[in-house]
């Protein structure tokens, strides 16, 4: 361990963690509502973030047919990921119902596959990175901590900015989810569908609102990381990160899902840390690591539920 | 989509015959004069008169055209290198568009003295071209790279032909898959008559076909990135256009090293510490070989080992960065490019690290995807050096490049897809034009072949043994092997330029 | 499944009862299909042959993950990651130790078979998403190792070593065309091995854990054991065909796909041709490597139409092509083109009474 | 009663979470006899018949097989020392056919292995197969369902999928055979079918058998000696007679009287 890294990493870990699990917890909601995991998440955050950047102007270089500024070209990209949630309930995964477990995956798979190519069709496939942002790259705050490098820790103000909105958005979710009749809703569908189905909840409906739940958390999440990088088709593999993060969590826990983003965030800036070379260049699969281990020892995952099986 | 573009190329083509005939009877005129200041260049010249830095090479043209005449105009002989006091003809827009589509529409080549001894109109001469217009990696490559190829053999078809004879490209669509690659060339390779020469573009490309082609004998003009597939054997039929990286590298520690003393970061010592930011693949660890790491030995430049950085936008290079920092590295060389030399340099700002390195990378690393990457804030990236390839689009010194500003202009590409990649497929095929009508000159026309081929590239000096592809431009040879160290300045107007700041410079040769 | 058959159509032993070959037509079908994929060279083109090649080690793959997704259920999204492996381990063994592909390939399917049996371990306590994430897993360290262990062997930082051409007593499969006949005999041998575990006892069991995994380990069943196998099995068939794929490209390594990507094909192939079904995989594969053609060539089609947008058409097509039809498979016809044949098959046995 | 005692469970005690699902519970299962199992819902019936076969692990005390202590066997090798069931809610391979599910049931007796398997003709997979399929083509043939052999189970009617959910417990060659709620579900003539089966399979084959079922008037008639579960604790146990006039049952079955009687 080179330790006078540790305190920037651990910081840098737990900001980038912020966004993690936010998408993590897209993935989750899906999951808890409808049993579906969504492997197609990663497309709807690329798909939000391109909706967002074309609202805003595009790539400014007067083919633009709206040039709003970033909030309203945001709420539009929400309207946007909105109706598209519940076309995908609808049309892709509401006929599916009552399939095997395979067939639901691969079918979130094709969903990805078909989003990245109307993607690409729509908006090309070169990266757009002329992102509305309200901070540049190199704005910083300076946090004062002996002991780290130079003295100081040092926070990026865009990605305290997304770490701070991933946070309130998942705040929100859950007061939504706890608080709310429609939550209450949603949380019992979640328990079970047949029951829900019998005290008179519409539960293709519940399934609609999941996802178009889902399709918001994914375009903030999309829009908090092409403000840091850009829009994107790459920005789709971010959820390979979620992954892991999703899963050493618990499938089914939104507070596991924030935890095993921020774990995944810190596992990865703590492994380069390391002062074994090979050490740090294993960020990559670092989180896939881990989650083989905890699978092995705890296989519902940090905050699961272990579930009773019967016969 | 063939045609309609083919028909473009056509019409500025004859437009600029045109109009050259038009310049030439009717003395240039002059709208205003200009006396060089301290800090001007011609871009930014051009930019103030037209709004288009681009069209510098038209008061060029205007100077150069008016000092035949006229002593008290300057005589620009390399568009980078102006002095203060010079006097400067600056046409009126009109002209300098004229100008601007005559320097174009010259001849493709630079090499007068390759004329052919025979003529074979109605003979037919087919290149096979393979690349992926699909698939992931044409996200990131670009279509430059094919267009570049297309348009050129457009161009030499429109200018008569390598010999009377009429180019044919075959393209095929291999989305970077190594399977779909093979399969392409077990075509081509069966056609008859037996291909000569293929493009590819990929080291997956240039991996799966390296045994293929030599036992083919059929020469692979290779944009691929794998050194490995040239080197082994040597002396085989794949000829790579592309860079070398380990070459790259180490000129640029090289240079670092040469100039250490004015480059060097305020406070830090004569000893040169290098720290590479790098993909985990073939091209991101393609610059810190066992032989680039010997020749930073050989020359007292320490280099750390290689900081992995994940091929992903969110990848984040803190760790990396510090690291590096941490264990002394004064020099940070990125073998990345796109978003992820972009991150690094607003991370490295982010950190405050910025003064206490010297920040460079390989060529790719240091072009418009990555400004692209920065966006608006992409004045971060002032005093980035970066190692650039043999040709680039302000060498307009360079009919090639004039030739392929004007098909490019005529494509209507986007302009994202201005960069080094369309440049060198376009040069390229221009150089398999010389060595194909020195081959027929030599052997025949019906004995082209790769053997034959091959052979007049050699005699011709266009490859190096090594199995290098070496261009012949005009001010001699340029080959990947000849680098120029630049660096991202702002211009008046803020917008962030590649500036030379070495002139062409050999590379260390570090090929296994 | 309901087997209809013809009136009059009895077997006199359980042999026959449980052939696979029951009918002379199944013979000459076999057969005809046999002798036009080994005639290739000579009435298709080199495209073709390459085709085949690329069809059989595909299928190969994909017979794999037949057995461990279609059989057992347990979803895979590693197959690519140990294709690797057993590409890595049959070039390091006919580059190291001269071995002949004889040897060569099914020493590389057992290396590969026990990789799958590391990666297999966690299905032992997860299963469902949980067990897709730990071959997910797979499919990142796997091609992570190759590039960070052993390099001086596995290539290090090229991603890449070349592969020699495989041998066989003194012919040496130096090109496609003789490479074809390695194929379709590797892919005569897994076809053979596949249909055989389907009809024993390895296949039943396998079929009760996805069913119903609780049941079949109170009926004697030993879940981690069978499921183990799938998994060793399913990686024995990547290793075959990751070995046949590195001899026919002649080189192996994480710069020549072995991704996620290409997982997430197999999968689709699997569904597409028919789950839990021999047939599945040849009908799964030859399609989606078909459509990726006919996306191409729709692609470049309407490129020409619209050519200001020919970057973006022809890089999404193909996505689009598989995503959309994927789709559509799995809510129009969920249990694959095999079932459509059996429908098929079924109504030209019934007719004229077969609507 | 002077039978050996085949089955023996001893204090067993479980919960799940908080709630006990079986409290201190203890009886005997005597070879070659049918014990059944009864209760109201939830009293611990199949997590009983769970625990014997390995499936839940008791929190407390112990159940032998023939002396040997099972408490913590794998499922797995439960079915192998000869304790065979079928299932409340039918559990087959929907899948696989008639046949492939009692064939899939026969695994434990078969010796081959995975290579064996992929060769099928060397090795002796095949002639393993041949006799097994004779085995299992008796147990069609007893259980009447040879018109549906190779109809795959999924798509059967519920009383024809009890009956191949019989077979596929027949087909294990067990002593012990753990049967739950066999009959639910059915109309008269299968009941009749269906208890006709099972006391043919305890006489031919002096099987052992337990029993859970809901029918009071079926169980009385076949059951050598019932217990009696209720809220997971062990209320009565005794032969029919008794049970009928056990003060506690009627209790438990408060209400349910005059089932019990009829």
């Amino acid at each position: 361990m080179n330790w006078v890294l540790v305190p920037q990493q651990i910081a840098t870990g737990i900001l980038n963690g912020g966004i993690i699990a936010l998408i993590s917890l897209g993935v989750v909601l899906i999951f808890k509502s409808s049993e579906i995991f969504n492997f197609a998440h990663g497309h709807l955050l690329m798909l939000g973030a391109y909706v967002t950047w074309w609202f805003a102007g595009g790539n400014q270089d007067g083919t633009e047919v709206f040039n709003l500024p970033l909030i309203p070209a945001f709420l539009i990209a929400v309207l946007v990921a909105i109706v598209v949630g519940l076309l995908i309930e609808r049309f892709a995964l509401r006929p599916m119902t009552g399939q095997p477990l395979l067939s639901i995956v691969l079918m979130t798979l094709g969903l990805a596959l078909f989003i990245e190519g109307v993607v690409s069709l729509v908006f090309g496939v070169q990266p757009s990175a002329v992102f509305p942002s309200p901070f540049s790259p190199s704005a910083v705050f300076r946090v004062p901590f002996p002991g780290a490098m130079g003295g100081f820790i040092i926070l990026k103000k865009t990605l305290v900015l997304s770490f701070g909105a991933a946070m309130l958005a998942s705040i929100a979710f859950a007061l939504f989810f706890n608080f709310t009749k429609t939550g209450l809703a949603m949380r019992a569908t979640s328990e079970d569908h047949e029951l829900a189905r019998s005290v008179g909840l519409n539960v293709p409906r519940i399934f609609g609102l999941s996802w178009a739940i889902a399709g918001v958390i994914a375009t903030v999440g999309g829009i908090l990381l092409a403000m840091l990088t850009g829009a994107s088709l790459n920005l789709s593999t971010v959820v390979l990160v979620a992954f892991p993060a999703i899963l050493l969590g618990g499938l089914d826990s939104f507070l596991g899902a924030i935890v095993g983003g921020i774990t995944v965030g810190l596992v990865q800036a703590l492994v380069q840390a390391s002062s074994n070379i090979e050490v740090r260049n294993s960020a990559e699969i670092a989180p896939y690591v881990v989650l083989l281990i905890v699978l092995v020892i705890r296989p519902e995952g940090l905050f699961g539920q272990k579930r009773i099986e019967r016969i | 989509m063939k045609k309609a573009i083919s028909m473009l190329v056509l019409m500025s083509l004859l437009l600029g015959m045109v109009s050259a005939s038009f310049a030439q009877q009717n003395d240039v005129t002059c709208e205003s004069e200009v006396v060089v200041q301290v800090n001007d260049w011609l871009s930014k010249i051009a930019d103030k008169f037209y709004g288009d830095p681009l069209a510098f090479p038209a008061i060029a043209a205007a100077t150069n055209a008016k000092a035949a005449a006229d002593d008290s105009f300057a005589t620009i002989e390399n568009v980078n290198i102006i002095e203060p006091g010079w006097k400067l003809c600056v046409p009126g827009a009109a002209d300098a568009q004229t100008l601007l589509d005559s320097s174009a529409a010259g001849v493709l080549t630079q090499s007068a003295d390759i004329s052919c001894d025979s003529s074979n109109v109605g003979k037919k001469i087919v290149l096979y071209q393979q690349a992926g217009i699909t698939g992931p990696l044409a996200a990131i490559t670009g279509p430059g790279l094919i267009n570049g190829t297309q348009d050129a053999i457009k161009a030499i078809n429109d200018a008569g032909g390598i010999c009377g004879a009429t180019v044919e490209v075959v393209f095929n669509d291999t989305a970077y898959v190594a399977e779909q690659e093979l399969a392409v060339y077990e075509v081509s390779r069966n056609s008859d008559p037996r291909p000569f020469v293929i493009l590819t573009y990929g080291s997956g490309a240039t991996v799966v076909l390296k045994d293929r082609v030599n036992e083919d004998k059929i020469v692979n003009i290779a944009s691929g990135l794998n050194g490995p597939a040239v080197y082994n054997p040597p002396n085989g039929y794949t000829i790579l256009t592309a860079p070398i990286y380990s070459d790259q590298f180490s000129g640029f520690i090289k240079w670092a090293k040469d100039n250490w003393a004015s480059i060097k970061p305020e406070g830090a010592g004569d000893e040169i510490v290098v720290g590479v930011i790098g993909w985990d693949n073939a091209f991101g660890t393609g610059a810190t070989t066992d032989e680039a790491l010997a020749y930073a030995e050989s020359i007292g430049v320490t280099v750390l080992p290689l900081e992995v950085v994940a091929l992903s936008p969110t990848a984040d290079p803190t760790g990396p960065i510090q690291n590096l920092v941490a264990q002394g590295a004064n020099v940070i060389y990125n073998q990345s490019l796109a978003f992820t030399p972009a991150t690094v340099i607003a991370t490295t700002r982010a950190l405050g690290l910025w003064d206490q390195v010297v920040m460079g990378g390989v060529n790719w690393s240091m072009d418009n995807s990555m400004l692209g990457s920065l966006g608006e804030n992409a004045a971060l990236a002032e005093g980035y050096y970066g190692v650039f390839p043999y040709l680039y689009w302000d060498d307009t010194d360079q009919p090639a490049v004039r030739a392929a500003q004007a098909a490019f202009d005529a494509g209507g590409y986007p302009p994202a897809d201005h960069g080094v990649g369309y440049l060198l497929s376009y040069a390229s095929v221009d150089a398999i034009r010389q060595a194909a009508i020195h081959a027929i000159n030599r052997d025949g026309f019906d004995n082209l072949s790769g053997e034959t081929f091959l052979s007049a590239m050699e005699d011709l000096g266009i490859v190096s043994a090594g199995g290098l592809f070496e261009f012949n431009v005009k001010d001699g040879n340029r080959a990947p092997s000849r680098t120029q160290i630049r660096q991202v300045q702002l211009n008046d107007a803020g917008v962030p330029t590649f500036v030379a700041v070495t002139d062409w410079f050999d590379l260390p040769d570090t090929r296994p | 499944m309901a087997v209809l058959r013809p009136s009059g159509d009895f077997d006199v032993s359980y042999r026959q009862d449980m052939a696979l070959i029951r009918y002379p037509w199944h013979w000459v079908l076999i057969l005809a299909t046999i002798l036009v994929a080994a005639t290739a060279p000579l009435w298709g083109n080199a495209y073709v042959v390459t085709t085949i090649n690329q069809i059989a080690y595909t299928v190969i793959a994909v017979q794999g993950l037949n057995i461990l997704t279609g059989y057992t259920g347990q979803i895979s999204l590693g197959q690519a990651a140990f294709m690797l492996v057993g590409g890595y381990a049959s070039a390091l063994l006919a580059t190291y130790w001269g071995a002949p592909i004889w040897l060569s390939l099914p020493l590389a399917a057992l290396i590969t078979g026990l990789v799958g049996l590391i990666f297999g371990l966690p299905s032992l306590r997860v299963k469902g998403f949980y067990l897709a994430m730990a071959t997910l897993a797979a499919q990142f360290i796997i091609p992570w190792l190759t590039r960070h262990t052993f390099k001086d062997y596995l290539g290090g930082s090229d991603g890449q070593i070349s592969v020699p051409m495989p041998t066989l007593g003194p012919i040496v499969f130096d090109s496609a065309e003789k490479f074809l006949y390695l194929s379709l005999v590797a892919l005569l041998i897994t076809t053979v091995i596949a249909f055989n575990i389907s009809r024993t006892r390895l296949g039943r069991a396998f079929v009760a854990i996805r069913d119903n995994d609780l049941a079949a380990e109170l009926l004697g069943v030993n879940l981690l054991g069978y499921k183990l196998r799938a998994f060793f099995i399913a990686a024995l068939f990547a290793g075959i065909a990751g070995a046949l794929r590195a001899h026919s490209e002649r080189s192996i390594g994480t710069e020549l796909g072995y991704n996620l990507n290409e997982s997430i094909l197999f999968l689709g192939m699997l569904i597409i041709g028919g789950l839990g079904t021999n047939l599945g995989p040849f009908l799964g594969g030859v399609t989606v490597i078909i459509l990726d053609d006919v996306a191409l060539q729709f692609g470049q089609f309407v490129a020409a139409l619209f050519p200001a947008y020919s970057s973006n058409v022809l890089t999404s097509f193909r996505p689009i092509f598989f995503g959309l039809v994927l789709m559509l498979f799995l809510i129009f016809e969920p249990r694959g083109l095999a079932y459509r044949w059996t429908l098929i098959k079924a109504a030209w046995r019934l007719r004229p009474f077969s609507r | 009663m002077t039978r050996p005692v085949h089955l023996s469970v001893k204090n067993v005690s479980l919960s799940f979470g908080g709630t006990k699902a079986l409290h201190n519970v203890s009886f005997d299962v005597y070879q070659g006899e049918i014990l059944a199992i009864i209760g109201p819902n939830g009293a611990g019936k199949t997590s009983m018949l769970n625990c014997m076969t390995g499936f839940y692990r008791p929190d407390e005390g112990s159940i032998t097989f023939d002396g040997h202590e099972i408490t913590t066997t794998p499922p797995s090798k439960i079915a192998g020392l000869g304790i065979a069931r079928t299932f409340q809610n039918i559990a087959l391979y929907t899948g696989l056919s008639t046949l492939d599910n009692i064939m899939a049931a026969r695994h434990i007796h078969f010796k081959y292995g995975m290579w064996q398997s992929m060769l099928y003709w060397v090795g002796g997979a095949l002639k393993e197969e041949i006799r097994h399929r004779q085995r299992v083509e008796e147990i069609i043939s007893f259980l009447e369902i040879e018109h549906i052999r190779k109809a795959t189970v999924g798509a059967l009617p519920h009383g024809l999928r009890k009956r191949v959910e019989l077979g596929r417990a027949l087909a294990l060659e067990s002593r012990v055979l753990l049967l739950d709620e066999p009959m639910t579900g059915m109309n008269l003539e299968e009941k009749e079918d269906m208890a006709r089966f099972v006391l043919d399979i305890h006489e031919r084959q002096n099987m052992t058998i337990l029993l859970i079922e809901h029918d009071m008037g079926l169980v009385m008639d076949i059951a050598d000696r019932i217990v009696v579960l209720d809220f997971g604790v062990k209320i009565a146990e005794g032969t029919p007679d008794e049970i009928k006039n056990n003060p506690e049952v009627i209790r438990a079955y408060l209400g349910q009287e005059h089932e019990i009687l009829n």
